[in-house]
C-alpha cells in the first residue's frame, strides 16, 4: 500500500515465548557506570552474586548513552513487531511512558516480584504511564544538574554562571537530551518544567541559542560527557547527579552541583520490551535488586538515588556518609527544590524536540 | 593440444578475406595462397593492411567476410589457441610479470611440455644466454624483440607469422638472424609468412614476394621476378627504387615497344612492357644504369641520357650518384665500389646509359610524371 | 647549484614523509597508550608503562569476541564484494552493451550516498523483509557497499592493461580460461589486491552502517563506540595497535628476498623523473 | 582441449560452437558477469532507496505510533532546505576544504609512492591503508588526545603564541576539518597513486627534453595524465566527507555541525522520517550534480 | 631559459664518460668529441649503450663518472631542460593527452614562442599537413615516428639527438626522411647525433660514423675511411660485411706485408695493414671479389681463392655468392646485377679474386679463426 503503517503493537499481535524454564540467560542493556564493580573495573559483584544464586548468565551490555540515541537503534524493529535481542532495558521515565504507549513492553507478572511491591518508594508508585507497576520498574532515579572539575574551573553555582561566564566559552557542554537541558534553562528563568508555556519553552530556547551561538557551549552530550569532565577536557557541564559524584570519589575536585534554581529529578525503569525470550529470568533480577541489602550495595557504588525502601539502613552498614547524603537519599530540602518535566504529548514532544535539536544544531 | 603433432596442415589459402573498421576497410578482398613450407614476404607501405592480414590468419581478429583455411581444415572461426599458428608480434607483447625465461617456455606450458632443456636452446640461439632471469623493463629494445622471437619459435608451429620481427636489430645481428629463421623454416618445414618494410630482407628470405596497398595484393611473385619486372609503380619504387620517366608508347615495332619521352625516344622489349600505346612509365632500376662521361663510351644498342651529377653518396658497397637531366628530374644511378671505377666528380657532365633489355614500362595515369626517388614528388600513403 | 637540485629532487619526498607522519600521528598515539596504565577509567593520559594490555589482550570480556566477529565479517564480505566486483569491473572494462551507462551509475550511487542513508534504508528493508539482523545482515550491508569501491578500484587497473598481452597469450596456445589465468589474472592481481584491502579496510572499520544492521551482533567499531562514552579499556589500543601492526609486517613478510610476491611487478624504472 | 587434440585434422572438433552460437554467448558474458553484483545493488541499494524516496514525500505529520500516509507532499523538499541549510553549506564548505588540503599532502604523497619509493611502494602502499585496520573510532580519539586543550600541542602552540592563552584546537573548524582530510585521506592518495603510477617517465624524460622545467612538465604532462586517478580519488573523498558526521560530532560543537549529524538526529532522535528521507535524496542530489558537473569539466565521463 | 638565444656552444665533448646499472657497465670510459653542425652517426649492435649515451647527452640519465661538454661548458650537472639539446625518442614519446599541433608546438611554448605558423610548417616538413588535431593513438606507427622528428626539430636545438628515429619507416619513405634530415642539418647549422642500426644511413648521412661494442667507441672517422679501412674485425663486420681470413703476417717486404693463409701467401700494402707479424685476419669486402670460372681469368696483380659455389641468392640491386673455400669456409660475394654478367651456376667451382690494395690486414687472436659473414662463428657482445 502507500505509505507505512504506524508501529504500535499490542500484546495479542506480537506475542512473544518465554524461554525461561531452558535458557539461564538474560541480556541486559544498562547506561554506563549504573552498575556497581571493584576496584579495577573486572568485576560486577551484584550480578555476580546474583547468578551465583540463581544460576542465571547476565550479559551486561552498557550501551545505552542516550535515551534518544537508544531508541532511535530499536525503533524500526520494534515497530515491526522484531526483537531487539535484549530481555531488560534501562531507559528514563518518559521514554519509559512512549514505549509502553507503543505497546512495545511486556506486561511483568507481580507474582514474582514481591520485594519489589513490598520495597518500592511510595513516590515511584503510581505514575501514570504503569499505575500498577507492572511494566517499568525503577532501577535508579537521580538528579539533573550541573558539574565542574575545579582543578580547571573555579565553582559554579548557576545555570546562567555556565552558559556566560567568558572563562569557561567551549569548556561547556550540555545534555543532548531535552528535558534535561531544557529543564534546567526553564529553572533558570524561573519557570517550572513541570508546567510551563510553549512561550516560556522559547524563552529557555532563545537563552540557549545565544549560548551556542557564542561558542559557550562545545557539545551536546549522552552519558559521555563523564569522561570529558573527568578529563579536564570540559570544565564544567549539564550532568546528572550519580555520574559526577562516582568521579568525585576519584578525584575530588570534582562537584557535582544543584543549581540554584534547582534540579531536575528523573527515573531510570527497567523494562522487557517485546519478543524478548526471558521475561522470567529478567523478573528474577528485576526482584534480587528490590532486596535491599543489594539495593544498597548497588547504591554504594554508583551514587544514584536508589528507588529501594529499606536501603539506607543497609547504607548506614557499609558506609554512613553516603547513607546520609541527600543525592542518594534525598531529604525533603532536596526534593522541595526539584522537579520532575512535565509529560507531554506527541505532538507537543515533537515540536520541542525539533525546535531544540535545531538550536543544537542537527 | 597436440595439433603440433598433427601432420602438416597443407597449404594456407586466404580468400576473398576482407575487415573492415568502421569507414576504413584495412583488408579489401584479399586472396591468396601459401604453400606449404614455403617462405612468404608480405611487404607494403605504412598502414595498407598488413597486419591486419596476419591478426586474422592468427585468429586475433574475425574477419568482415572471407575465409581462411589451412589444407582443408577452414579455421575462419577456430579460436586463436585451437590454430597451429604462433606470431611473432610487432610489439613484442612480452608478458612483463613474467621472466625471459617463462615468457619463452610459455606456449610450451600451455601444452604441457616441460622440455626446460628447450629454453636454454632457444635463447642461446638469439644470443640471449644469461638473460633467463631478467624481467622485459630490463632489456633493450633489440633484446626484447630477440625474446619475442625465440617465444613463438621455441613452439614450431606449422605457420609461423613475423610481423617486422627484425625491426630493431642491427644489421649484423639481422643478417644472423635472417640466416637462423630460414634455417628453421627449411628444417622444420614452417610455413612463414613475413611482414617486412625491408625490401632486401623480403628478397633474401623469401620464396614468394607479396606486395600489398591499400588492403590489396598488388604483385605476387617471386623475388627476382618481381623485382625484374615489377606490375605497377607502386611496385617499381617498393621493392627496391626504380627510376620512372614519364612517355608515351607509339605501339609495336617488330619485338619492340617504341616510346617518346621528354623529346627523346627510347624502346623497350615487348616481353617487358605491360602497355604499348598511350601514357606510360619507362622504368630502369639505378644499379641497371651506368655512368659514362661522354656521349661516344655508351655502348651500342644502349639508350641513354646526359644530365649533370648533382650529389654522389659512398654506401660502401656502392655509391650512389644523383644525375640532373635536361627536364629537370633527378635520377639515380647506383655504382658498386667493387674496385673497377674511378668515382666521377661532383658537378660534372655525365651521362648515363642502359640497354633496353633492363627496362620495363609500366601504364601511366595521365598527367603523372617522372618518378624518380627519392625525391617528395607525391606524398606516400599512410594510415588511412 | 648542485645543492638547490638536490633539494629540488628531494623535497617532494620531504612533503610524502610529513604527509606520512600526519597518517602515523594518531597512532603513535594509540600505541603509546596500549602501553599504559590509565591512572583512572576515564583518563586517556599516558601515566605509567606497562605491558600488561599486550600480556592479557582480552581482559576486557567481549572485546575480543567483537575483534573476531569483525575480521569475520570483513573476511566475508572482503571475498564476497572483491569477487562479485571484480566480475562487474570485467564487464564494464571489457564489454560494450546495452544498459552499460546503467549499470555504471548503480555502481556510483552507493557511494554518493551517505552512509547514514544506506543504513537506515537498509534496515527499513530488514525490517520489511522480517529478516532477523545479525552477522549476516551486517555482511550484506558490507557487500553492498564494498562493491562500489571494488569495481572502481579492478577497473582502473583493467582500463590501463594492454590487451595485445592476452592475444599472445591466446596465440601462444593458451585458452581464454588460462589467458586469464596466466596472464590477466597476475597483471590486474594488484589492482584486485588493492581492491580487497579497502573492501576490507572499509568493512572492517564501518559503524555507522553496521550500527543499524547489526542487531546484537557487536563489531569492534561499535564495541570502541560504546566504550568510547564510558572509559576505554587500554586494551583497545593493544587490538588497534596490533591489527596496524600486522598489516605491516604483512606486506614487510613480502618484500624478504628470494620470495618475491606474485603481486608486486618490480619493473625498475629506467631513467630518473625531472 | 582434448577433444580437439584428437580430432583429425580438417574436421570441425565437435566442441567447437558454430560461430553464431559463439557470437550470441560473447554478447551474453557481460550480462552473466554483471549479475550478480547488479542483483545485489538492486536489491540491498535500490530497493531500499526507493523505499526512501518514497518516505521523502510522507505527510510529515504522520509519526511513529500513527503511521506515515504517502501524500506526495514534496512540500518536504523545501522545508528542509529553509530549516538546514547552514548545515548544507557547512558540509560542502568542510569537505571542499578538506579536500583542498587533501590534495596538497595526497599527491605528493601518491607522486612519491608511485615514482620514488623503488621496492618500497607497497610498503608505503599499506602504510596508507593501515591506519584503517586501527578502528577509525580510536584514531579520531586519538586525534582527540592529540588536539586536546591540556595536549602538547596546544600547550606548544600557546607558548610559541599561534594560540592566545585561551585558544583551542579540539572543537574546532580546523579540527573537524582535519579529522575529515585525515579519514578520507586514503581514498584519494589510493586511486591517484594508481594512474601515476601507470604514467609513462619517458613523457617526462621528453617534457624536460622540450624545455619544460619540473614544475612545467608536472603542470603540462603530468598533472593532465594523472587525471583520471586524480578525478575518481576526488570523488572518493569528496562524496563520503560530504555525508560524514561522526567527524563534525567527536571533533567540532554544534556550530560545526554538518548535514550528516541533521539527517542522523531527523531518523534517530526527532523521528521525522520524511524530513529525514528528504535531507537524504537532497543530500545525494547535490553529490550527484557536483559529481557530474566535475566529471564533464575534468573531460573524465567515462569514470562513469 | 635563454640558453636558445646563445651563440652555438662550440663542439659536444665527452670525456670518460661512464653508466653502470648495477653489474651493468651500460657505457665505459667513453670519450669523443662531434664537431659543431657536423652529423655524427652512432652505430654499434643491440644493447651496447647507444641510447644510454644519448640519455647522458641529454641529461636525462647521470654519468656514474666523466663529463659532458657543450664547447666550454660542462652540462654535465645541467638538468635536460637547461640544455641546449633535444632527442627523438627510440620510443617516440609522444604526449598522449595532446593532438599533433600540441605536441609540436610543446617546446616553443615552455620557452614562451608563439610561433604557431612555425608548427604547420613543421607538420608540412614531415608531411602530416591536416593531422593537427589527431590524437597520438590515432595515428600508424610511421606517422608517430616523424610527430616525435618534427617536436624535435621545430626547436632549432644546438644539437639534436635522434635514436633511430626512422626505424619504423618503409624504404621509400626512410629515404625521403634521410634527405630531409640532411637537409635541416646543413640548413640550420644543427649538430646531430644520429643513433641507427643500418649502416648505409649511416654512411649516407654522417659526416663521421662511430661504431659502438659494449659501451666503448671501436673506430671513429669518415664513412668511406672506416668501412674501406676497419680497426677492428668488429667494425669490419658491423659496418658493411667482411670476408677475413686468418693467416699469420711473415713481416714486410718493400711496401707490402707478406700473409700466409690455409697455405697460401698473400700480400697487402703497408698502408693497409695494422699488423705485420704474427697472427692476423687478412679482410676482403664481398664487393672487392669478383668471380671468375677458372684461374686464367684472374688478372694480373690479383691474389685468388678457388673454391664452390653453395648459393646464390638474388638482392635485387646485386647478388650474393657463397664460395666455400678448400679449408670449409664460406666467403661472402657481390656481384652487381648490372646487367654485365651472367649469374654463375650453383654447385660450380668458381675463383674469386681481388686486388691487394682493397684488402686489409687486422691483429687477430690467436686462436681465432675466419670471420665469414654471415656464419655464427661467434656470439656478439650484448650489454655486459
Ligand atoms: N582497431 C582499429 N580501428 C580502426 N582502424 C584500424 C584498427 N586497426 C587497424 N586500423 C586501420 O587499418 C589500416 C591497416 O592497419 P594495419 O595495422 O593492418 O597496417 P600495417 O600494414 O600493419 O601498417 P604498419 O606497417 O604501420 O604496421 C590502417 O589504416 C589502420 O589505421
Ligand atoms: N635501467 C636499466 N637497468 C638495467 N640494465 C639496463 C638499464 N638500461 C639499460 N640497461 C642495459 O644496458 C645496456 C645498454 O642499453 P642501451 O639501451 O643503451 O642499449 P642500446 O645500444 O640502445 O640497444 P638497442 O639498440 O637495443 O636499443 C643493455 O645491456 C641494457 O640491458
Ligand atoms: N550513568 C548512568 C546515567 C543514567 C542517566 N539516565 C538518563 C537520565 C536522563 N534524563
Ligand atoms: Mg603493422
Ligand atoms: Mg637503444
Amino acid at each position: 500500500g502507500c505509505g507505512i503503517e504506524g508501529g504500535r503493537q499490542t500484546e495479542a499481535d506480537c506475542v512473544s515465548r518465554d524461554l525461561s524454564g531452558t535458557e539461564k540467560t538474560l541480556a541486559f542493556s544498562n547506561w554506563p557506570q549504573y552498575v556497581d564493580v571493584n576496584d579495577d573495573w573486572t568485576k560486577r559483584p551484584s550480578l555476580d552474586e546474583f547468578t551465583t544464586r540463581t544460576g542465571i548468565k547476565v550479559t551486561y551490555t552498557e550501551d545505552i548513552n542516550d535515551n534518544n540515541e537508544f531508541f532511535g537503534r530499536v525503533q524500526n524493529q520494534l515497530g515491526a513487531c522484531q526483537g531487539i535481542d535484549r530481555d531488560l532495558i534501562v531507559l528514563t521515565d518518559w521514554l519509559a511512558a512512549r514505549m509502553i504507549r507503543l505497546g512495545w513492553i511486556q506486561q511483568l507478572d507481580p507474582a514474582k516480584l514481591p520485594n519489589v511491591h513490598a520495597n518500592l518508594l511510595p513516590s515511584l508508585q503510581n505514575r501514570s504511564f504503569d499505575p500498577e507497576n507492572r511494566l517499568a520498574i525503577p532501577w535508579q532515579s537521580g538528579l539533573t544538574g550541573l558539574a565542574y572539575n575545579g582543578s580547571v574551573t573555579k565553582e559554579i553555582r548557576t545555570v546562567d554562571e555556565l552558559l556566560t561566564r567568558p572563562d569557561l566559552r567551549g569548556k561547556v557542554t550540555a545534555l543532548s537530551e531535552m528535558r534535561d537541558t531544557m529543564g534546567l534553562l526553564l529553572q533558570s528563568n524561573g519557570h517550572d518544567p513541570a508546567n510551563f508555556t510553549p512561550a516560556q519553552f522559547d524563552d529557555a530556547l532563545t537563552k540557549l541559542r545565544r549560548a551556542v551561538a557564542a561558542g559557550q557551549i562545545r557539545r551536546f552530550t549522552g552519558n559521555d560527557y563523564a569522561a570529558d569532565l573527568a578529563r579536564g577536557d570540559i570544565a564544567a557541564c549539564v550532568g546528572w547527579s550519580g555520574d559526577v559524584i562516582q568521579l568525585a570519589k576519584r578525584n575530588e575536585k570534582i562537584r557535582f552541583v544543584t543549581p540554584d534554581s534547582g534540579g531536575l529529578l528523573f527515573s531510570d525503569n527497567m523494562m522487557v520490551p517485546i519478543r524478548a525470550t526471558h521475561r522470567a529470568n529478567a523478573e528474577k533480577l528485576i526482584d534480587y535488586y528490590y532486596e535491599p541489602p543489594v539495593a544498597a550495595q548497588l547504591a554504594a557504588s554508583v551514587n544514584y538515588i536508589c528507588p529501594v525502601q529499606g536501603a539506607q539502613a543497609e547504607m548506614e552498614k557499609l558506609d554512613p556518609g553516603l547513607a546520609a547524603n541527600p543525592l542518594i537519599f534525598p531529604d525533603e530540602a532536596m526534593l522541595s527544590t526539584s522537579t520532575v518535566f512535565m509529560t507531554l504529548d506527541e505532538a507537543a514532544e515533537r515540536e520541542y524536540e525539533r525546535k531544540f535539536q535545531q538550536v543544537i544544531g542537527a | 593440444m597436440t595439433e603440433m603433432a598433427e601432420p602438416p596442415a597443407g597449404d594456407l589459402r586466404l580468400v576473398n578475406l576482407t575487415r573492415t573498421f568502421g569507414s576504413v576497410t584495412a583488408v579489401d578482398g584479399l586472396s591468396l595462397t601459401v604453400a606449404r613450407g614455403s617462405y612468404f614476404a608480405l611487404l607494403g607501405a605504412s598502414g595498407c593492411g598488413k597486419t591486419t592480414t596476419l591478426r586474422m590468419i592468427a585468429g586475433l581478429e574475425e574477419p568482415t567476410s572471407g575465409r581462411v583455411l589451412l589444407g582443408d581444415r577452414d579455421v575462419t572461426r577456430l579460436r586463436p589457441y585451437k590454430r597451429p599458428v604462433n606470431t611473432v608480434f610487432q610489439s613484442y607483447a612480452l608478458f612483463p610479470h613474467l621472466d625471459v625465461f617463462e615468457n619463452v617456455a610459455f606456449g610450451l606450458r600451455r601444452r604441457g611440455i616441460r622440455h626446460d632443456d628447450e629454453v636454454p636452446r632457444m635463447l642461446s640461439l638469439v644470443q640471449l644466454d644469461g638473460f633467463g632471469h631478467r624481467r622485459p623493463a630490463q632489456l633493450s629494445g633489440g633484446q626484447q624483440q630477440r625474446v619475442a622471437l625465440a617465444r613463438a619459435l621455441i613452439n614450431r608451429p606449422q605457420v609461423l607469422l613475423l610481423d617486422e620481427p627484425l625491426g630493431a636489430l642491427d644489421g649484423q645481428l639481422r643478417r644472423r638472424m635472417q640466416i637462423e629463421l630460414k634455417r628453421i623454416q627449411t628444417e622444420v618445414g614452417v610455413t612463414f609468412v613475413h611482414v617486412t618494410h625491408d625490401q632486401e630482407e623480403a628478397m633474401t628470405m623469401a620464396d614468394t614476394v607479396a606486395v600489398m596497398n591499400a588492403g590489396r595484393i598488388e604483385q605476387l611473385g617471386t623475388p627476382a621476378g618481381s623485382y625484374e619486372f615489377p606490375a605497377t609503380a607502386y611496385v617499381a619504387n617498393f621493392l627496391g627504387q626504380s627510376n620512372l620517366l614519364a612517355g608515351d608508347a607509339d605501339g609495336r615495332s617488330g619485338d619492340h615497344v617504341a616510346v617518346t619521352a621528354h623529346g627523346a625516344r627510347f624502346s623497350v622489349p615487348v616481353g617487358r612492357s605491360r602497355a604499348d600505346r598511350g601514357p606510360v612509365h619507362l622504368g630502369v632500376r639505378p644499379e641497371k644504369m651506368h655512368l659514362v662521361d661522354t656521349r661516344d663510351q655508351v655502348p651500342g644498342g644502349c639508350q641513354h641520357v646526359t644530365g649533370t651529377i648533382t650529389d654522389t653518396s659512398y654506401v660502401g658497397v656502392s655509391t650512389r650518384y644523383l644525375l640532373r637531366t635536361g627536364w629537370g628530374s633527378e635520377l639515380t644511378v647506383f655504382v658498386a665500389n667493387n674496385g673497377a671505377h674511378d668515382p666521377l666528380p661532383q658537378g660534372g657532365e655525365a651521362v648515363a646509359y642502359w640497354h633496353p633489355r633492363h627496362a620495363f614500362l609500366l601504364p601511366r595515369e595521365p598527367g603523372r610524371h617522372d618518378r624518380v626517388n627519392p625525391l617528395f614528388d607525391e606524398p606516400v600513403s599512410v594510415g588511412s | 647549484m648542485r645543492f638547490s637540485r638536490w633539494f629540488a629532487d628531494r623535497w617532494v619526498v620531504g612533503v610524502a614523509l610529513l604527509v606520512l607522519g600526519y597518517l602515523f600521528l594518531p597512532i603513535a598515539v594509540v600505541t603509546a597508550l596500549s602501553f599504559n596504565r590509565p591512572s583512572s577509567r576515564l583518563s586517556y593520559d599516558f601515566n605509567e608503562f606497562t605491558l600488561d594490555n599486550w600480556r592479557n589482550p582480552c581482559a576486557t570480556s567481549d572485546m575480543c569476541d567483537a575483534v573476531l566477529r569483525s575480521v569475520q565479517i570483513g573476511f566475508v564480505a572482503t571475498v564476497a564484494a572483491t569477487a562479485l566486483g571484480t566480475l562487474m569491473a570485467f564487464a564494464l572494462a571489457r564489454h560494450r552493451f546495452r544498459g552499460r551507462s546503467g549499470i555504471n551509475l548503480l555502481v556510483l550511487l552507493p557511494m554518493a550516498t551517505p552512509e547514514l542513508v544506506l543504513g537506515t534504508s537498509l534496515l527499513a528493508l530488514f525490517v520489511a523483509g522480517g529478516v532477523p539482523l545479525g552477522f549476516w545482515t551486517v555482511v550484506v550491508a558490507h557487500v553492498m557497499f564494498c562493491l562500489s569501491f571494488v569495481v572502481v578500484t579492478v577497473k582502473a587497473r583493467l582500463a590501463g592493461m594492454d590487451r595485445r598481452l592476452e592475444e599472445a597469450a591466446m596465440d601462444l596456445y593458451a585458452s581464454e580460461w588460462q589467458t586469464f589465468r596466466r596472464i590477466t589474472l597476475p597483471l590486474v592481481l594488484p589492482g584486485i589486491v588493492a581492491a580487497a584491502l579497502l573492501a576490507f579496510s572499509l568493512s572492517f572499520d564501518d559503524f555507522i552502517v553496521t550500527n543499524f544492521n547489526s542487531g546484537t551482533t557487536v563489531t569492534f567499531p561499535m564495541y570502541v563506540w560504546g566504550a568510547a562514552q564510558r572509559g576505554i579499556p587500554p586494551q583497545v589500543n593493544v587490538i588497534g595497535t596490533a591489527m596496524f601492526a600486522m598489516a605491516l609486517l604483512l606486506v614487510l613478510a613480502s618484500m624478504v628476498p628470494g620470495r618475491r610476491s606474485p603481486t608486486t611487478v618490480n619493473c625498475p624504472t629506467r631513467g630518473r623523473d625531472p | 582441449m582434448n577433444a580437439v587434440a584428437h580430432a583429425p585434422a580438417g574436421q570441425r572438433p565437435a566442441t567447437e560452437p558454430p560461430p553464431a552460437a559463439r557470437r550470441r554467448r560473447h554478447q551474453l558474458l557481460p550480462y552473466l558477469l554483471l549479475l550478480p553484483g547488479a542483483a545485489w545493488l538492486l536489491l540491498f541499494f535500490a530497493a531500499p532507496m526507493l523505499q526512501l524516496g518514497a518516505a521523502s514525500l510522507y505527510d510529515p505529520t504522520g509519526s511513529l505510533s500513527t503511521g506515515y500516509a504517502l501524500t506526495w507532499a514534496f512540500g518536504n523538499y523545501p522545508t528542509a532546505l529553509q530549516a538546514y541549510w547552514p548545515q548544507f553549506g557547512r558540509s560542502f564548505l568542510f569537505a571542499g576544504t578538506a579536500l583542498a588540503l587533501a590534495l596538497l599532502m595526497g599527491y605528493p604523497l601518491a607522486y612519491v609512492i608511485a615514482r620514488k619509493a623503488g621496492r618500497w611502494k607497497n610498503l608505503l602502499l599499506v602504510c596508507v591503508i593501515a591506519p584503517m585496520f586501527t578502528s577509525f573510532l580510536v584514531r579520531t580519539l586519538a586525534w582527540k588526545t592529540i588536539l586536546s586543550d591540556n595536549g602538547v600541542l596546544v600547550g606548544l602552540l600557546r607558548d610559541i603564541h599561534l594560540l592566545g592563552p585561551d585558544g583551542r584546537l579540539l572543537a574546532t573548524p580546523l579540527a573537524v576539518v582535519l579529522g575529515l582530510t585525515y579519514h578520507f585521506l586514503p581514498f584519494l592518495v589510493l586511486p591517484l597513486y594508481a594512474s601515476l603510477e601507470r604514467l609513462d617517465h619517458r613523457l617526462l624524460e621528453a617534457a624536460g627534453d622540450l624545455y619544460a622545467s619540473p614544475l612545467r612538465t608536472f603542470q603540462k604532462v603530468t598533472l593532465p595524465l594523472s587525471r583520471p586517478g586524480l578525478t575518481a580519488g576526488m570523488l572518493l573523498f569528496f562524496i563520503p566527507a560530504t555525508g560524514d558526521y561522526i567527524n563534525a560530532e567527536l571533533l567540532g560543537t554544534p556550530n560545526e555541525y554538518m548535514i550528516g549529524n541533521v539527517i542522523d538526529s531527523a531518523f534517530l532522535v526527532r523521528l521525522d522520517h520524511p524530513q529525514g528521507a528528504a535531507l537524504s535524496f537532497l543530500l545525494m542530489a547535490a553529490i550527484l550534480a557536483v559529481v557530474f558537473v566535475h566529471l564533464r569539466r575534468a573531460g573524465t565521463e567515462d569514470l562513469l
